[in-house]
């Protein structure tokens, strides 16, 4: 024991919040320091649109479209899934939400203001302008955010209504509970009437009707197609950015250690329930945004099979693969679930057989996922790692 | 007053009564042990005091205030802390990230403030290092804390486990076997470390041991427990002298 | 009136097929504490083998309409293959994780669920387009109550479905097996104490399971006649509503399961008629979430206490 | 030869040690018991014998067969019968199923000598008999103990375990179990006790160790350590 420690602590153990009011650094430092990598996400974001697009090509630039909601929506499940540790299987519901929440607004909006569904243009997505937007911005890349926006929300209260059984549900019974949300949202949109056309009729039939018409079985067709490498890089870097900085918080050390030993949680003065809906809310906030950038990356807002849980079953598999808690596991897991198939003959036509495989062995012989909760840029990963693989040759144990 | 005063507390799992009529008066600074044989309901009253359960009656109070149907994330937070008999860690965390999580309800700065990187946030991550850090430095684990806290070794484990209770700045401390499983070298130094933790923090400690060389030693009053009742309850010699404990503890003396 | 007499026996024959299927989710559950996932695959295989014996079978001897014992031939082979392939999925999969955390276990059977789906669609199995099983049972009516008919099909199908689950129930109930099984689904470490090769015990429900949805399976193509794809999405769907039925009924425990199934028959039968058939689904789950909230053990479950 | 011979057992708790190199051994038609507090490690003892726990160390051999390692139900077969702490009785089963299983490592020919020791048992446990068809969960707790040392004795055992049989029960109850211990072994089987309670156990038993915190403190004859103050010491630390 280190009795100099003890003798300070017992004079200063003042409490924390004095600690924290205490230490007051100037404000412009800490505003710059919390906007750069904000900044820095943009400036990716322009310089995919503006360079990458031309040098990656059509087909590849679509490719990295998918790969971005992909990221999006692995990371956000990692959320509830790694960092507290509830097991969710309904992330596709969510995405589904979102993609028709964000599409209804674009289309209808669109169709009642400026007389068509098709986009209005929008640099931001890449677009020539049509219509009259902010200064040199087109009306598409004020509305596609803000589409966006309100399909997250929409799907982030849908969470905090998954999220509230958690309270009570735990391990296997909490994934079952919501697969079973994700079929009923599916389920429910499935019976939402045909879209309607025209502005008469839109106008005809008011919000309520606008709101209902969302293409049922058929799935919701003409959305613009606004999504651009622009929006997917924001998108994708925002999602881990706030991620990374729930993770490195008060809030998201509390999640972990939910995830971690519940009832030493609640001990310690974790509020377990809070925590979990939190998750949830944010969590399906992102996968809402995700929905959003998938539909009016297709033009439609998800047929039937995406947003089944076959969908939910593949973000399980990003997220499992990567490590149960890892933001860049699950982000590079996403990349690489979604182009081996591109590239590899062999497992385009055995896709899901390999995945399953991969998934059954990793249980087996690495059961917290590729990175565990570890980052790639964590010190002790790889501290860790080679520490075992010198072990290994040293006969081990 | 006395600090955590628990009366007519009572539990039934089943058709068994697991804990009845359990009372304790606990004054600042007091260093009090529970004893009894196994299955007494010794850590049955740990978690009715911390609200893991409800007790089905009685009352506990913590510097008057009622902690009878609260949660247990709000005893905690009313000044109850407590270790586990089977070590609670939270494994795949780092040593100081424990620790982190324990200062939870101390933290005004939530979700927004850390997405947006606000300055209170950074503030109070600055606040929290330092308050941990130092609490490490105490428990001799300065250099482990970004270790795994499942790599730590045993003896490790348990006064990090001391340690994150003392993070939560509790009034009371409640320790349910420290010594379990330990050598005794290391039962030495706990006793040091659990009288040094009372001295410095100024708590109230309730421990839960079989060793009776650590009880004995360390407790000014015992409580006696056996099957859910208290049978006894005083100061170490009085109680190792009491018959119904001697009965409880080696059975009854052959007839 | 003919509404009413027609649901019955729809949530009947329906529900004796969900409580089969469910059977094999809550005996699981009951030793190895973990929602087996890639039961309903079990039930898929179940079908396809018994569209692929039969049609073997067909070709082999030449003939278009199947005779009278074929029937039974094609379940016995079913049931076989699906125990195999049971006690395989056991041994590989889930014996390595005995101890592991149960997030861990359920992931897994979520990998072995979508291997089973994703290898029945190879093009060398079972292939990706629906196909229609021979009809093993003449299309006979046996009693017309006004515009409801009862069927042949209606008759085989729910009473082998009750004839397995009675002979299930004296598995468990009055045999040293039945006995070793509850006493493994009780306390593995004590059933090890008299002597129980509880490995094995393990095993044998598993197949036992894995018999159990093969006969569902059977029974599922017997009725519908068109079987889908391995991964097509209403094969989840009947497993989720079997397994909501082991849990309505009380998970672990036998009886339970054949009560919720059918209770969860009756209610997506009822629901169908006379609320909105396209809504039968979200009943079912609605009535899931319900039983879990207010009463997490079951009908007949018992509560269990975390211990700390 | 002793009946069981345990060597230098090391077992270990994840991190945590629980044992540290425990000796001991029961000779063949003996009572030996484990006493010691809880915590000590009198239940691991027991249950590495049994083979539920595997040792990370050590040895154990019964009837001069090395038996580390192997399987529980293949340790029963060997004649090995554990009645574990807390009872273990299966309490959705009913009296008589619960006494069947206790057979269960039996071969179908033993099928009328099971028979016979069946009514032995009853004979040793009449309140058994009353209630051979209800739950077991229904039962008092000095009647599940019975029951759950009636149906270690159809296993047959050469060696019994009995892991803490007066835990939870009223004195006068004790006292009939103690008897029947004694009974038991008069019967002819070998039995190593595991209580915490000293007295009774050292009464009945021929061979004491004293345990304290995974090691063996004390090993006398029965007789001798019921005289000494080093029993009392480790339990209450009283110096």
């Amino acid at each position: 024991m280190n009795g100099r420690a003890w003798k300070n602590m017992a004079s200063s153990d003042a409490n924390l919040l004095s600690l924290i009011t205490a230490s007051r650094p100037g404000a412009a430092p800490t505003l710059l320091r919390s906007a750069l990598p904000v900044v820095v996400i943009v400036a990716l974001a322009v310089m995919a649109q503006v360079v990458l697009k031309g040098l990656l090509g059509g087909y590849y630039a679509d490719l990295a479209i998918t790969i971005g909601v992909n990221i999006v929506l692995a990371v956000s499940l990692t959320i509830v899934n790694g960092f507290t540790g509830q097991f969710s299987m309904g992330h596709a519901g969510f995405l589904a939400v979102g993609g028709y929440v964000s599409g209804a607004v674009t289309y209808y909006f669109s169709l009642t203001q400026w007389g068509s569904a098709a986009a209005a243009g929008g640099r931001l997505s890449g677009m020539p302008l049509s219509t009259e937007g902010l200064a040199w911005l087109g009306a598409g890349d004020v509305l596609f955010p803000v589409a966006l926006l309100i399909g997250g929300l929409v799907s982030a209260l849908l969470g905090l209504a998954v999220g509230l059984p958690s309270l009570r549900l735990r391990g296997d019974y909490l994934a079952i509970v919501t697969l079973g949300f994700g079929e009923i949202i599916r389920v429910v949109i499935q019976q939402s009437g045909p879209a309607l056309k025209t502005p008469e009729a839109a106008e005809q039939a008011g919000v309520l009707g606008m709101a209902t018409g969302l293409g049922g079985a058929l799935g919701f067709g003409g959305l613009p197609k606004y999504t651009s490498l622009f929006w997917v890089v924001l998108f994708a870097g925002l999602t881990m950015l706030v991620a990374y900085r729930i993770k490195t918080s008060t809030s998201g050390r509390a999640m972990l250690s939910v995830r971690e030993d519940e009832i030493a949680a609640e001990a310690m003065g974790v509020n377990t329930t809070r925590t979990k809906v939190w998750a949830f809310v944010i969590a399906a906030f992102f996968a809402g945004i995700a929905g959003g950038l998938y539909a009016h990356k297709l033009g439609v807002a998800l047929g039937p099979v995406d947003a089944g849980f076959q969908r939910s079953f593949d973000i399980i598999i990003m997220v499992v693969l990567g490590g149960l808690g890892s933001i860049s596991g699950a982000a590079l897991a996403a990349v690489v679930v979604t182009m081996l198939p591109e590239y590899l003959r062999a497992v385009a036509d055995y896709r899901m057989i390999i995945f399953a495989l991969a998934l059954i062995l990793m249980m087996i012989l690495r059961p917290k996922g590729l990175l565990g909760v570890r980052e790639v840029w964590d010190a002790d990963l790889w501290r860790g790692l080679f520490r075992r693989g010198k072990s290994a040759k040293g006969g081990g144990k | 007053m006395s600090l955590l005063i628990a009366q007519g507390v009572s539990k039934s799992f089943g058709g068994l009564k697991a804990v009845q009529g359990f009372a304790l008066e606990l004054p600042e600074r007091g260093l009090y042990g529970l004893i009894g044989p196994n299955g007494a309901g010794k850590t049955t009253v740990f978690n009715l005091l911390t609200g893991v359960y409800r007790p089905d009656e009685g009352t506990v109070k913590l510097a008057g205030r009622e902690l009878t149907r609260l949660r247990p994330n709000r005893i905690a937070g009313e000044g109850l802390a407590r270790t586990f008999q089977n070590i609670r860690l939270f494994g795949e965390l780092s040593v100081i990230d424990n620790l982190k999580v324990a200062c939870h309800l101390r933290c005004p700065h939530g979700m927004p403030a850390a997405v947006l990187r606000l300055a209170g946030h950074r503030a109070q991550e600055r606040a929290l290092a330092e308050r941990c850090g130092r609490l490490l430095e105490m428990f001799g684990l300065a250099s482990r804390a970004h270790e795994q806290a499942r790599n730590l070794p045993y003896g490790d484990q348990r006064r990090l486990e001391i340690a994150r209770a003392i993070a939560t700045g509790p009034k009371v401390l409640l320790l349910d076997e420290p010594a379990a499983g330990m050598n005794p070298q290391e039962k030495k130094e706990l006793r040091t470390l659990i009288r040094s933790v009372r001295d410095t923090f100024g708590l109230a400690v309730l421990l839960i041991e079989h060793d009776m060389g650590v009880v004995m030693d360390l407790c000014e009053r015992i409580t006696v427990l056996d099957y859910g009742k208290v049978i006894a309850h005083g100061p170490p010699e009085q109680v190792q002298k009491d018959p119904k404990v001697i009965e409880a503890y080696l059975g009854a003396p052959a007839a | 009136m003919d509404q009413l007499l027609q649901t019955l026996k729809d949530g009947v024959t329906l529900g004796s097929l969900y409580a089969l299927i469910a059977l094999g989710y809550t005996m699981v559950y009951g030793i190895l504490k973990f929602i087996n996932f890639a039961h309903s695959d079990i039930v898929v295989l179940g079908a396809w083998l018994s569209l692929t014996i039969a049609a073997k079978l067909l070709a082999l001897m030449g003939i278009v309409d199947p005779p009278a014992w074929m029937g039974a031939v094609v379940l016995v082979g079913a049931m076989v293959a699906c125990g195999a392939v049971g006690f395989t999925i056991e041994r590989l999969a889930y014996k390595p994780l005995r101890g592991a955390p149960r997030l861990n276990v359920l992931i897994t059977a979520i990998g072995v669920s979508l291997l089973l789906q994703n290898t029945g669609q190879l093009s060398a199995l079972f292939g990706t387009s629906p196909r229609r099983i021979p009809d093993l049972l003449p299309d006979t009516t046996l009693l017309s109550i006004g515009q409801v008919q009862l069927k042949l099909l209606d008759v085989v199908g729910a009473g082998t479905a009750i004839a397995l689950m009675v002979a299930l129930e004296w598995l468990v109930f009055h045999t040293k097996i039945g006995r070793a099984m509850r006493a493994t689904s009780h306390n593995v470490n004590v059933a090890a104490l008299m002597g129980i090769p509880v490995n094995r015990i393990i095993s044998f429900t598993f197949v036992l399971g894995s018999m159990l949805a093969a006969a569902g399976g059977f029974l599922w193509a017997l009725k519908y006649q068109t079987i889908k794809q391995t991964a097509d999405s209403s094969w989840v769907l009947l497993g989720l509503k079997a397994f909501v039925a082991a849990v309505v009924g009380g998970i672990g425990n036998v009886r339970g399961a054949m009560l919720g199934g059918l209770a969860i028959g009756m209610i997506e039968q009822f629901g169908a008629a006379y609320l909105s058939s396209s809504m039968k689904d979200v009943y079912v789950f609605t009535i899931l979430i319900l039983v879990l909230l207010v009463r997490p053990s079951g009908l007949l479950g018992k509560a269990t206490i975390e211990k700390v | 030869m002793p009946l069981l011979e345990v060597s230098n057992l090391i077992v270990r708790y994840g991190a945590i040690e629980a044992l540290h190199g425990v000796s001991l051994s029961v000779e063949q038609g003996q009572i030996a018991t484990l006493i010691g507090c809880n915590g000590a490690g009198k239940s691991t003892t027991l249950r590495a014998v049994s083979g539920l726990l595997k040792p990370a160390k050590g040895s154990i051999r019964f009837d001069g067969k090395e038996i580390t390692g192997v399987a529980p139900h293949e340790i029963v077969r060997l004649g090995v019968a554990h009645s574990p702490e807390g009872r273990g009785v299966f309490p959705q089963m009913t009296v008589d199923e619960n006494l069947d299983l206790g057979a269960f490592a039996r071969p179908r020919s033993e099928k009328d000598q099971i028979r016979k020791d069946r009514e032995k048992s009853l004979d040793l446990f009449p309140r058994l008999r009353e209630r051979l068809k209800q739950l077991a969960g229904t039962l008092s707790g000095g009647e599940q103990q019975m029951l759950a040392m009636a149906r270690a004795l159809l296993a047959r055992p050469r060696l019994l375990l009995l892991d803490e049989p007066s835990l939870g029960l009223a004195p006068q109850v004790v006292q009939t179990i103690f008897q029947i211990i004694r009974d038991i072994n008069a019967a002819g089987t070998t039995i190593l006790l595991v209580e915490q309670n000293a007295h009774m156990a050292l009464k009945v038993a021929h061979h004491g160790y004293v345990l304290e915190t995974g090691r063996i403190a004390m090993s006398d004859s029965a007789r001798v350590l019921e005289a000494s103050d080093e029993v009392r010491k480790a339990y209450l630390g009283i110096g």
